[in-house]
Parts: structure tokens; sequence; C-alpha cells
């Protein structure tokens, strides 16, 4: 009884921290810290086996799917706390601890007789025995639980799965298909300019600059220019001023061509 | 060493079953290996096939039932105790697989959307982007559906068929899976399918979780899972009540949610109609099948001899339940809800059936039992449910399916035949007298009258009435009504759609006209074995 | 009500005498018995189904099965009068509807001497009816479907009184509801016509609630709900579940035969084509309430208190429905005010037990002659003057139209109990045997008559005498003999509807059916009564002639009268009754259903906007789309059903 | 032994378990909380089948551990295409379906 002792107030703490914390990841952490204690309670319970599969099935892969999926829907994200369904927060309680209270005050009134114990039950060990019963007796429903679980790939593969409906452009149609849009529509054939390369910062967030010195757009990924990281050109301008005044006269256009040249190579 | 003796699986029993699962795995090999053009054909054809074979098996093993319990009923228990095969689960079977097969149909329909099924080209498509059209044009369509439904039907059929507490566990979650994941795959209006799904998925979680909570429970009380070791533990008095009845009201909780008794109906009207309509008329119509006959076995055979405790509660249920679909279901604009709330008015019947239960020595000889009145209703139900969404989904415009009642007005002067027919099936909920609505009505609340719940029956007569309000409302809306705008259409379907209308409309006059052998069979059906 | 503790009650002496439905198998002509509703239903089937096809022919197919009807009924009529006495329950059985183990319903027919006569009238008067609405209605496109539903309506109503018991009589019972919401919602296109058709319907459900309680109920009891076995059993079951069951029939039969309290949709059911006035909410459909209860005498006789109700129920429409007849303008609405009346006079013979059932179906049958005739005429009358029904617009028109006039004038008479016409026999028999009962139940019909005969003959000057008050552009004709026809008829019938009483032959006929009334000598002698009745009639008469005969009629409608004519002229309040005691507790309902009406039925607004107020949307707000929601809900629930079951178990 | 305490806190976790499912609006968390829910039946199973000296609890905990994986493939699966299409895994958000 030591165990579950010190783990039951862990684990209501843990559960209790599902309902507050802010960010999901948390919550999947708590809900791990209670699983866990749950499994060492199943070994004081004396089912070995139970110990191992939530260990390994429920903490190791349910909520490692769990948390698969907070990564997919980003990591980040953490729920606002102010309630908008008017009255949920107050009647959830309300019915929650109620309901609590009916089964807590209904189930502990409940004198129970003396615990028989597994000790006969297990007799020649846990494992055996169960397997023995599950074989048995339930023989059936679990083998229809495999109709779950294809039921679940095909689910999964239905709603996540997109098939290729197109074939796969090859190198010779995607040169062919650049060309022709460049005689179309005029739009540049090559990749686009890398960033930061003729500027003075080696960085993503900084554009390259056009032979001219002005700082090309088309060289900084749109992400970051939508979040607005970018080291705009305006802002470069005093920096290229120096760098102009520092070579001197003319000297400006030369590096550049001469850089040019080495990329081409 | 732990002596292991092979489980015997009465395969002779259980085969239609087996067949069903069998045949959804075949569906699955069928996705993975068969060509694209050749897979609906081929799915369509399979699970047809394997229906009407299933079908036919469990008509064979019908007849072949052994008497037992002095004749009271017919069958026995098998799979290492797991499954009972006696008449009334071979009632339903048949039942399921009848209604499956109209479902099939429906799902197979391709007229209606212009060669394409009514289910999403490419589920994982968003939405309104290139893939999702090129997908449409395409002509693509998820013949995973079938397999999907197949596995549904099988959990359909082992539901009311388990005999221990966690079968029936496992049953109900091969039946929810599959129409979690249907719902969410409609072709059009994807947004409001895949809140549907969300909504029933999340729902239907969380009952179970009540339903499995109850099983811990009453496990606790009883000491095994077995319905007739807990029937008979509750006549030994062994063991603490509290627990007993605390999870007996859980174990409830679960199963009323799939029957969509209030106060558990709230998710569907909203699922109902964010879902495939194709997959709304099978699930309407199958889900309650299986769910009640589940529901009749738990409180009969596990539960029998805790009757005076339980009825009570369903006496209020069922009372709220009524009422709740009733009076929802005048206030709706969307003949999917509208659809919706009367089927839960319709649970609300079918629930005072159920608590119309006497034991044989109270019933005097060849009067009508609980049991057979209900399975009466849930075949007049069943039927009557699938032809009307069938019905629903071939009045459509440009842009799908139009639901909204408005859009309904005047369907009287542009398809004489449709609105007359659905006229027809709504008459029939509304039990009209010659139709198989009336029957069905006049069976529960006999029964229940006779076991003495005459308030339920009274309350029963007052919602009917107030149903029959919003049903007749509908047909003057389509016949008396004058058109709004260009007025509703009807798009003709294949036979596919035609077959499941008719067998609605067939089963819907001649249970009206001519329900004895239907009642006799059910009469023939026998008790359950506990 | 005062008069109630005076009541003695027949049943008490009568009881003994209830007459027990066995009827022998069906043999020689009575094997067509089924014929009779077979060719109705499949008029309506060709005729409906048939679609335009039929146009052409539609409406003579239609007479053509009412009559043939007729004949076989006639026929079956003439072999029943050939049989002994104690032989006249004759039953067919078709099939069994629905049969499980020991509980049987058969679709079974009972003819016996009381479904002889519906089924004579029903078929005679419908068919007079038929023929008439070719004239009436060959001007109306749709004149085809007319008269499908009028075959639907015939062959609901012989299901209605063929039928062996009571869910084979439901199943007539809702089908003439149908027949009728369809044909008083006939004209569509008339917004008050719809309203008037749902309004007959939502009243009817309510009467129709009791009906399926009362059969419930009986099933329950007895276990068999066949007359047979219902009427064998009676005298075993406890006085108290007879008396609920007799209760929950009045409830039905108030529903159907527009009684009070239930009587508001009868007067605007005149939205309907004048036929179907005529025949179906004057000579037919509305009378099946008093069917049912002289057909369940077995039931009445032995719950005194029901019949102390339906008496109740009798007197107070029977004054109810004359004087709103006293203050219509509307020539049909003072008929269906009558009509009201007249059947709260058939209620109160069915409600005197033994001693007036005879009396009560006697007066039915003059009643279906004489007001069908007068609602034919009103339609005559409509038919020449441009389908106006407001009788302050007529006058002076018996020289226009003579045929009406004359038929119209029989069946006045008969009404107001002129004597030697039919009337006059049934009307006394009733109010007499009244007197038996409780003095005072016999004044109060007797006034009944008295206003009966002032307002009717209010509608005979307004429309046919005084001076002419119709525009210039009106040119009153006579109808087509088609027409005419069926007028004519009828008034030969009203004027000898009497011959039935000659040497008591209904009453004897009736016996096996509703027993035979033990001769109760009332306390002063019957011609006394019959006099001071005329006395009564005759100063209703002359009140009529000296107020209005004799004075200008305006054309519009004085709006400064009586709080009395006021109160009449809206239906005495019934309405207003109704929305107070009904429908305002459940307002909230109400105007739930009529915003959706508005928004959704009739178009007028779309989308949700408009979907605000009322009970079922307060409800409907609780579905609020959110799914935590509905899980709450869910939690609620698991509370609610854990704690049903504990408090209910160890509490 | 007593197998009481196990039992009240199971009743404990389950009822945590309901409530996060009402007030907590990340559709996943909500799903967590479901399977906190199915956890605690788990531990009644377990301590019942130690009560009753049978191993049915156990076979039974071991099916809702089954079972659940499943559920979490498919609830995960339709959390992940409602997430794609609205951006949002707030259950709140899928609202469009009411009255």
């Amino acid at each position: 009884m030591t165990a579950f002792w010190i783990l039951a107030p862990i684990m209501v703490a843990a559960a209790l921290g599902i309902l507050f914390v802010r960010k999901a990841v948390h919550a999947a952490l708590l809900l791990a810290v209670v699983m866990i204690s749950l499994a060492v309670l199943y070994a004081a319970l004396d089912a070995p086996f139970l110990f191992a599969v939530q260990i390994i099935v429920y903490t190791g892969a349910i909520l490692m799917l769990f948390l698969f999926v907070l990564m997919l829907v980003g990591v980040d994200a953490s729920d606002s706390v102010v309630e908008t369904i008017r009255g949920q927060r107050l009647l959830a309680t309300v019915v929650g601890l109620l309901f609590g209270l009916v089964l807590v005050v209904g189930i502990s009134q409940v004198t129970f007789g003396t615990v028989v114990g597994l000790d006969k039950a297990n007799e020649g060990g846990n494992v055996p025995q169960l397997a023995n019963l599950l074989f048995s007796k339930y023989v059936f429903a679990f083998e229809t639980t495999s109709a779950l679980l294809i039921t679940a790939a095909i689910g999964a593969m239905v709603l996540a799965h997109r098939e290729r409906l197109t074939p796969k452009e090859g190198q010779a149609a995607q040169a062919a298909r650049r060309v022709r849009e460049y005689a179309d529509t005029g739009r540049h054939l090559g990749p686009l300019p890398p960033p930061g390369v003729f500027a003075r910062h080696n960085a993503v967030d900084t554009p390259a600059l056009l032979p001219d010195g002005t700082a090309s757009e088309a060289s900084v990924s749109r992400v970051l220019a939508a979040r607005g990281t970018v080291r705009s050109a305006p802002a470069m301008a005093d920096d290229i001023d120096e760098v102009q005044r520092q070579l001197g006269q003319g000297g400006a256009a030369r590096p550049a061509v001469d850089e040019d040249e080495e990329g081409a190579q | 060493m732990i002596e292991f003796s092979k489980p015997v699986i009465g395969y002779a029993e259980v085969w239609p079953m087996l067949l069903v699962f069998g045949v959804a795995c075949a569906g699955v090999l069928v996705e993975a290996f068969a060509p694209r053009r050749v897979r609906y054909a081929t799915q369509v054809l399979l699970a047809l096939v394997g229906l009407a074979a299933a079908f036919v098996g469990t008509v064979m093993i019908g007849l072949d039932l052994n008497e037992t319990a002095g004749g009271a009923a017919k069958g026995g228990i098998t799979a290492e105790g797991a499954i009972v095969v006696d008449g009334p689960a071979i009632f339903l079977w048949g039942l399921i697989l009848l209604i499956a097969v109209g479902g099939l149909l429906l799902f197979a329909e391709r007229e209606l959307e212009g060669g394409v099924s009514a289910f999403a080209g490419q589920a994982a498509a968003l939405p309104g982007t290139e893939a999702e059209r090129e997908a449409s044009t395409r002509g693509l369509d998820h013949t995973e559906v079938f397999p999907l439904m197949m596995f549904a039907v099988g959990g359909m059929m082992l539901f009311p068929a388990s005999n221990d507490l966690l079968t029936m566990f496992v049953a109900l979650e091969v039946l929810s899976l599959p129409l979690y994941l249907l719902s969410g795959l409609a072709r059009r209006r994807r947004l409001l399918s895949q809140e549907a799904a969300l909504k029933y998925f999340l729902l239907g979680a969380f009952s179970s979780g009540f339903f499995i909570y109850g099983i811990a429970l009453v496990y606790g009380y009883a000491g095994t899972m077995e319905f007739g070791g807990i029937n008979e533990a509750i006549s030994n008095n062994t063991g603490n009540r509290t627990l007993l009845l605390a999870g007996m009201g859980l174990i409830s909780v679960g199963l009323l949610f799939k029957v969509g008794a209030a106060p558990f109906q709230a998710w569907t009207p909203d699922v109902y109609q964010g879902a495939p309509t194709a997959v709304t008329g099978f699930m309407a119509a199958a889900t309650k099948v299986a769910a009640f006959g589940a529901l009749m076995r738990l409180y009969y055979v596990a539960f029998g001899n805790e009757r005076w405790s339980w009825q009570p509660m369903l006496w209020v249920i069922a009372i709220l339940t009524m009422l709740v679909g009733a009076l929802l279901a005048i206030a709706q604009s969307d003949i999917k809800r509208m659809l919706a709330y009367s089927s839960v008015a319709h649970t609300g019947f079918l629930l005072t059936g159920v608590l119309g239960a006497q034991s044989a020595s109270e019933l005097s000889s060849g009067e009508i039992t609980s049991l057979q009145a209900v399975l009466f209703y849930l075949v007049t139900y069943g039927f009557m449910t699938l032809g009307a969404f069938a019905i629903v989904s071939m009045v459509r415009d440009a842009g799908g399916e139009t639901n909204h009642l408005s859009r309904w007005a005047g369907l009287g002067k542009e398809s004489p035949i449709v609105a007359g027919i659905f006229a027809f099936f709504l008459l029939s909920m509304a039990g009209i007298p010659l139709t198989a609505g009336f029957t069905g009505k006049w069976a529960v609340f006999a029964v229940a009258m006779s076991a003495g719940a005459w308030p339920v029956v009274v309350v029963a007569v007052l919602t009917s009435a107030l149903a029959a309000f919003f049903y007749v409302r509908v047909i003057v809306l389509m016949y008396f009504a004058d058109p709004v705008g260009a007025g509703p259409s009807v798009t003709l379907p294949s036979v596919l759609t035609a077959v499941t209308i008719a067998l609605g409309v067939a089963a819907t006059l001649l249970l009206g006209i001519v329900p004895g052998p239907v009642l006799d069979l059910a009469a023939h059906a026998g008790e359950f074995i506990r | 009500m005062s008069v109630l503790p005076m009541l003695a009650p027949l049943a008490a002496e009568g009881a003994e005498h209830v007459p027990v439905v066995d009827p022998s198998s069906a043999d020689g002509v009575f094997t067509l018995m089924w014929v009779v509703i077979a060719l109705p239903l499949a008029g309506a089937a060709i005729l409906l189904l048939g679609g335009r096809l039929t146009d052409a022919w539609g409406h003579l197919l239609g007479c053509l099965t009412v009559v043939g009807s007729f004949a076989i009924s006639l026929a079956m009529f003439v072999s029943l009068i050939g049989r002994a006495d104690d032989d006249r329950q004759v039953s067919q059985h078709l099939y069994d509807w629905i049969s499980v183990g020991g509980f049987k319903v058969g679709a079974d027919l009972l003819y016996d001497p009381l479904s002889a006569l519906f089924l004579l009238l029903i078929t005679g008067v419908g068919g007079l009816i038929h023929i008439y609405s070719i004239g009436y209605m060959a001007h109306d496109e749709r004149r085809r479907r007319f008269f499908g539903y009028l075959n639907l309506f015939v062959a609901a109503m012989l299901v209605l009184v063929l039928a062996e018991n009571y869910l084979l009589l439901f199943l007539g019972w809702e089908g003439v509801g149908l027949a009728s919401y369809l044909l008083i919602g006939f004209w569509q296109y008339k917004p008050s016509a719809a309203a008037a058709a749902k309004k007959a319907f939502v009243i009817n459900r309510v009467g129709d609630m009791g009906m399926s309680l009362a059969i419930m109920l009986i099933f329950v009891t007895f276990g068999t709900i066949s007359f047979t076995g219902v009427s064998e059993a009676a005298g075993g079951a406890k006085e108290s579940t007879l008396t609920a069951i007799g209760l929950l029939l009045l409830l039905g039969a108030c529903g159907k035969s527009a009684q009070v309290p239930l009587q508001a949709w009868l007067l605007d059911a005149m939205e309907g084509p004048t036929p179907v006035s005529a025949l179906i909410h004057a000579a037919t459909m509305v009378t099946a309430g008093v069917y049912l209860i002289v057909r369940s005498n077995f039931i009445f006789d032995r719950a005194p208190d029901a019949q102390t109700a339906v008496i109740a129920v009798a007197v107070v429409t029977l004054l109810w429905g004359a004087i709103i007849g006293t203050s219509k303008d509307d020539i049909k609405k003072v008929l269906a005010g009558s009509t009201m009346s007249q059947i709260g006079y058939m209620m109160l013979g069915a409600g005197l037990g033994i001693a007036g059932y005879a009396f009560a179906i006697f007066h039915l049958l003059n009643h279906g002659f004489f007001k069908a005739n007068m609602f034919l005429g009103a339609g005559s009358v409509m038919h020449a003057m441009d389908d106006d029904v407001d009788m302050r617009h007529y006058g002076a028109l018996s020289k226009m139209l003579p045929i009406t006039f004359l038929t119209f004038l029989m069946g006045y008479l008969a009404i107001i109990g002129f004597p030697g016409f039919s009337g006059f026999w049934s009307k006394d028999k009733i109010i007499e045997t009244a007197f038996v009962d409780s003095v005072w139940i016999g004044i109060l019909a007797t006034i009944g008559a008295g206003i009966t005969g002032f307002y009717m003959t209010r509608l005979m000057l307004m429309t046919f005498f005084t001076q002419k008050r119709w525009e210039e552009h009106v040119h009153p004709h006579e109808s087509p003999k088609v027409m005419t026809f069926p007028l004519i008829v009828l008034a030969a019938l009203s004027v000898l509807g009497g011959i039935m009483l000659l040497n008591d032959w209904i009453v004897d006929f009736l016996a096996p059916v509703v027993g035979t009334p033990v001769h109760h000598e009332t306390e002063v002698p019957p011609i006394v009564i019959t006099l001071i009745i005329l006395a009564v009639v005759a100063a209703g008469v002359a009140t009529a002639w000296f107020t209005i005969g004799r004075s200008e009629v305006p054309r519009v409608a004085p709006t400064q009268v009586s709080v009395f004519t006021r109160a009449a002229r809206n239906d005495l309040y019934g309405d207003a009754i109704n929305d107070t005691l009904v429908v305002r507790p459940g307002t909230h309902v109400v105007h739930g259903l009529t915003t959706f009406d508005k928004s959704v039925v009739d178009g007028a607004v779309m989308g949700q906007a408009s979907a605000t107020g009322g009970l079922a949307q307060v409800f409907r707000r609780w579905q609020n789309g959110f799914v935590r929601s509905y899980a709450l809900s869910l939690l609620g629930g698991a509370i609610l059903v854990v704690l049903a079951l504990l408090v209910v178990n160890l509490g | 032994m007593s197998t009481e305490p196990y039992i009240v806190l199971s009743a404990i976790l389950f009822t945590i378990g309901c409530v996060g499912v009402l007030t907590r609006r990340n559709a996943i968390v909500v799903f967590m909380c479901v399977e906190l829910m199915l956890n605690a039946s788990n531990l009644a199973l377990v301590t019942f089948a130690k009560a009753n000296g049978n191993l049915e609890g156990q076979v039974g905990a071991f099916f809702v551990m089954v079972v659940a994986a499943a559920e979490v493939v498919v609830g995960l699966a339709i959390i992940m295409t409602i997430f794609r299409t609205r951006r949002s895994a707030s259950v709140d958000d899928a609202s469009l379906l009411k009255y």
C-alpha cells in the first residue's frame, strides 16, 4: 500500500494538471505521469503483464501517437483560458463534482467482502493464466479486435493518405516547362538568388544585392518576409553606402562581377 | 503446467457473422491489390454477395435452432460462452443484414452525383483546393467505404449476440469506429461532414468511457462478465448493490447514447445532418436495431432479476426522449435534422416497448411480449427510415442535396411520385393506420400498457399526436405550398437507390396491411437465452 | 352545471338489456359486403393514380362507384329485413390484420341494422352529392381529383361503419379525417382554406388521442378489441374502467362531431367546396361521433357517469351551435352552426342510453337528408350569386330559383320540426325522452328548438324573401338539372323521413344492436310536450318574422349590436376560450409553430434568423453546436440515470 | 490489503477525465481526457480482478487497451483532418451544425 499512498496524490495532481495546463504538450506529459504511475499500481495489484503492457503500449505507443499529432498540430499551441460558452465552466464544475461525489460516496460506502486475491488465479504465472483466458473464453472478442485494428488502419489511410494523381514530373519535362513558362510569362528560368550572398551579411534574412546595388526581394524566403524579420533594403542602404565609401569610386561593381563569374563556374 | 484446451467455436452457428468480417477483410485486400477501375464493381459485388450469403445463412441457422428452456427460447450459447445464437439474435441478424443490403445499395449509388459516389473523392485533400477539384474531375471515390461498412455490419451483428460484457464492449467499438469514419467522408459540404465525424467520435468515445466504467463496476459486483453469471449474482444477492446500480446506470449511458435517447441525444441531429445521407440512412436504421438488441439482452438477461430497479429509470428516459424528439422536431428547418429528431422520438417509443417487460408468469398466454413488440417496431422503423433517407438523397439542386425544408415546397408538383412515397413514409412514421408505423406503435404501446406503464403510454400517445403534426407539415409543404424560386428538383437515381426505396415502401405497406407474418416471426423467435 | 345531480341515469335499469354483438358469418348477398367498400376505394385509386388520363370520365366513374355501393347496400338491406330479428348481425372475415398468439385483430366487417342504415345514408346521400358535384364542380379544372377525394372519403366512412372492431373503426376514423382534411383544403390557393384545414387537423388530433387511448384501454382491460368480444366481457369490468373508456371515447367523438369543447373547427371547415360541407360536415362524417357512442352502447350503458358527461356535452353544444347560428351572415356558417346544434340533439339522444339510441340514429338519418338538402340548396344559391355567401347580399330569391327555393323550404320545415315533416318526429322524440330523464334537460332542449326556429327562419327570410339586395351585375339563375335532381330527391326524403317511425319501426329494427327500451311514462302526456315544443318553435319563428321579415335588412352588417350578438358572431368566443384554456399555457409551443410556419412553410422569411421564441425554440437553443455542451448534457444524463437507480432502490 | 482506496482513486480519475472533456477546448486534450477515463476504468477492472480473485478484470483491461489503441488512431486521424481544413484544433470551432 505504500506505493499506492505515494502514487495516488501524484496521479490526482497530475490528472488535475491536465485540466489546467495551457499547453497540450504539458497535458500529454502529465498524462504520461498518470499512466506510468498506473503501471506501478498494476504491479502492486498482481498484474505484471498489464504493468508491462501499460508502459509499452499505452505510454509507449499510444501516448507517443498523441505527441506525434501534437507536433503536427503545432507544439507551441496553447489554449486560451477564457471560457466562451456561457455557464459551461460553472456547470461542468458543478456537474463534475456532483458526479464525482455520487461515485466516490456510492462506492466508498461499499464494504467489500474479503479480498480474494489473485494468488490462486495467478498460479502458474500471470501471463500464462491470462493467455489461457484470452484464448479460450475471450478468443472471439480477441479475434474481433482485429477488425478494430484494420478499421483503424484503413481510417488513417483514408483520412491522411493522398494518392498521387499525376505522374511525377521528370527532369526533362521540368526543364521544358520552365523554358515554356519563361517564354509565356517571362518567369525567371533559373533558381532564385540565394540570400545574403552579395551582401555583407551571409544570413538567410538578408536579401541579396543585385549588380546595381539594390536588394533582391526574391532572394529571401517568403515566410521570413511575412514575419517581417527580413532586413529590408532601405535599412541596408546605409550599409551599402558605407561599403561604397570604403571601396572608393567605381570599385563597387568590381567584386560583384568577379564573384558572379565564380558563381557561374 | 496449466491445462489449455482448444476453444470450441460453433462455426456452424456464427458463420454468417464471420463471413461478413471475412468479406470486409477481402475488401481491404481488393483495395490493396485490385486496379482502380475494377475496385468499385468488385467491392459492391463482393459486399452484396457476402451480405446475401450471410442472410441466407442466418435464415438457415434460424430454421435449425433447437428449443431450450422448456420451449420458451431457441438456440444456444457458443464460442466458449461469448456469443448467443438464439431466436432474437437471429431475428436481429436478419434485420441488420437486410438493412445493410439497402444501405449498401445507397452507398453504391453513383447516378445522383453524375457518375461518382456520395463519398469524398479524396478525403485527405483539403476542401476547396486544387487537389480536391482534381480528384473530383477524375471521378475518384473512396471504395474503402465498403469494407468499412462491412466491419460496421459485423460489429452490429456481434453487438446483440454477445453474451458477456467484454464482447459487447468490443462489438460496440467495432460497429462505432467505421461509422465515425464514414460520417466524415461526404463529397459535398465536407466541413459539415468532418465536423459531424469529430462530434460523433468525441461523444462516442466519451460515452464508451462510461460504458466501460460501468462494466468495471458490474464486474466488481458480480465477479464475472457473463450475463448469466451477473443474473445469478443478482438473484443470490451477493455483493453490494450500490456497485451494481451505479454500474448498471453507467452501462445504460453507453447504450442509451447509441440509441439516441434523451438526454444523450444531442449528437443525433448534428451527425445525421453532417454525414453523407447514405451513411445517415444506414446508421439511423441499423445502429438502432443493433443497439436496441444489445440493450434488451442486457436488461432482460443480465439485469432481468433487477427489473423493478431499472424500469422506473427507463420510464423517465422514455418520456424525456419522446418529448424532446417530438418538440424539437417541430422547430427544425432541415429535413435531415427533422428526421433525426423524429428518430429520437422513435427511440422513445421503442423504449416504451422495452420497459413493458414482464416476467413470463405475469403474462397471459398468447399476449405480445415486450421483446416481440420491440423487434417488430425495429423492423418497421428500420425500413421506413432507410427509405426516407433514400428519398432525401434524391432531392437536389446544383449544389447537391437540398435539405432545407423551404426548398421542398412544391415537391408534389415537381415529382408527384417521389413526394407521394415520402409522404407515405412520413405517414407511417406518424403512425397512421394501414402503415407499418401504426402496427408497430400499437404493439409497443400495448405491451407498456399491460405492464402498467400507462403514464408513459399517455405521454407516448400525446407525443405521437404532436409528432403527426410535423410530419403532416412536411406533407402540406410538399403538396400545398408554392415552390420557392426554381423549386426543388428530383434527380433520378439508378436502380440501386430505387431498389432500396422499393424495399422500404414494400415493407412499410405490407407491415401495415398484413403485419401477421412478421409478428409471428418475432413471436417465433422466442425469448433470449439466459 | 346545476342540472347534473338531477340526472337519473337510465343505465341502472337498462343494464341487463344491453345486447351482445354476436354475428353470424356472411352468406348470400352479404358476401358482397366488402365490395361496398372496395368500389369507392377502387374509384379513388383509379382517379388519384390515373392522373390526367381519367380527366374526361373521372367524375362519372366517381358517381358510378358510389351508386354501385348504394345498390349493394340496398340489396343487403332488403335481405336483412327478410331475416329474423335475432339473426340480423352478419360478419365477414376478410383476413387477419394483426395476429399474434392469442391477440387477433381481424379485418372483419360487421353488418347489422345500425350499419345497414348508415350504409344507406352514406352511399345514398353520398351518391346524390356526387351527382350534384358534377354540376357544381363543372368549371373546376381539378374536378377529377375532387371526385377522387370524395370517393376516398366514402370508402373510409364505409370502413368506419362496417368495422367489427375498434382498430378497424379507427382506421376509418383516421381515413375520413384525412379525406376531410384534403377536401377542406381543396382550394389550397385560398389561405383561409389552408388554415381551416390545418385547424381541423389539429383539433381532430386531440380527439383522436382520446380515441387511441380508449382503444388501448379497451385492449388492456378486455384483451380484445372486437365489438363481439368487448360486448360480451363488458359486464365483468369495473365501472370505473368503463367510465374512463367512455370518457375517452367521448373525447374522440367530440373531436369528430364538433362538440364543445372541440367544436371550433367546423365553422372554418366551410371553406371547403359546398358538396363537401354537405357530405362530410353535415350528413356523414360529423355524425361519426354519434355512431361511435351508439356502437359502444355496451360500454356506455354500464358507465352512467360517462353517459352524464355525454348529456352535458350534448346540451351545451346544442345551445352553443344554435346561438352561433342566430348571428352569422354567411349562409354556410349558419348551416354549420345548425349542424353542431343538431348533432348536439343526436348526442343527447345517445347520452340518454337505451331509451334514446334509436331516436338519435333516427334524427341522424333525417338530419342527413334535410341538412344535405339545405347545404346543396345553399350551394345552388351561391352558384346563382357568383359564389357570394353573405346573406345580406341575397334577398327575394324565391322567384329566381324556384326549385332551389321549394326544396330548401322542405328542408327548412323539416329542421324546425313542422308537424308531419321528418325533423318533427325525430326531434320531438329526443326532447320527449330527455324530459323523462330530467325536466331541466328537456327544457333546455326545447329552448334549443325555439332558437332553431329563429335562426332558420332568419336564413329563409334573408335569402328568399325580403327585398332584393344583390348587385347589378349578378344575374341569379336556376342551377342545371344535374344539381336540382339531388335537391328534389333529398327534399322528398326530408319530408318523408318520418315514415321510419311508423309502428316504432326504427326502434324495433335497431333493437338487436342497442336493446329494447323500457317504456317510461312522462309526468305529462307526450302530446302536451309536443304542443309545448311547437309553441316554442312558433315563438322563435315569429320572432324572426317580426325582427327580420318586417324590417329592412342592411347590406352591411351593423356594428352597433348587443353584446350577445357580438358574442355569437364571434362563435361565442370559442376560439378565445380555446386560446385561454388550451393554447395560452402552451403559447410558446404555438408561437414556435407559427414562427416556423411563417419562416419555413410559407417561405416568407428564409434562414434561421426568424427562428426566435417558442418553447421548441428555447429547447432548440440547447443544441448550440458545441460538442462540449453536448458532453455536459451527457454527463448530466449519466448523473440522472445513476441517481434515479440509486434513489429508487436505496432511498 | 484493502482495495477500496484503489476504487476511490479510479472514481476520482474518472471524474477528472469527465470534467476535462467538458472544459478543455483543444480536441487532442479532450481526447486525452477520454483516455484518462479509460485508464481509470482499467484501474477499477484490475482492482476488482484482485478483489474477486479471477483474471477476467485483467483481460478486460487488456481489451480496453487494444480498443483504446484503435480508437486513438481513428480519433487522431479525424482530428488531423479537421485541423488541416480549419487550421484549428479547438472543438469549439467545429460548431457549424446546430439548432
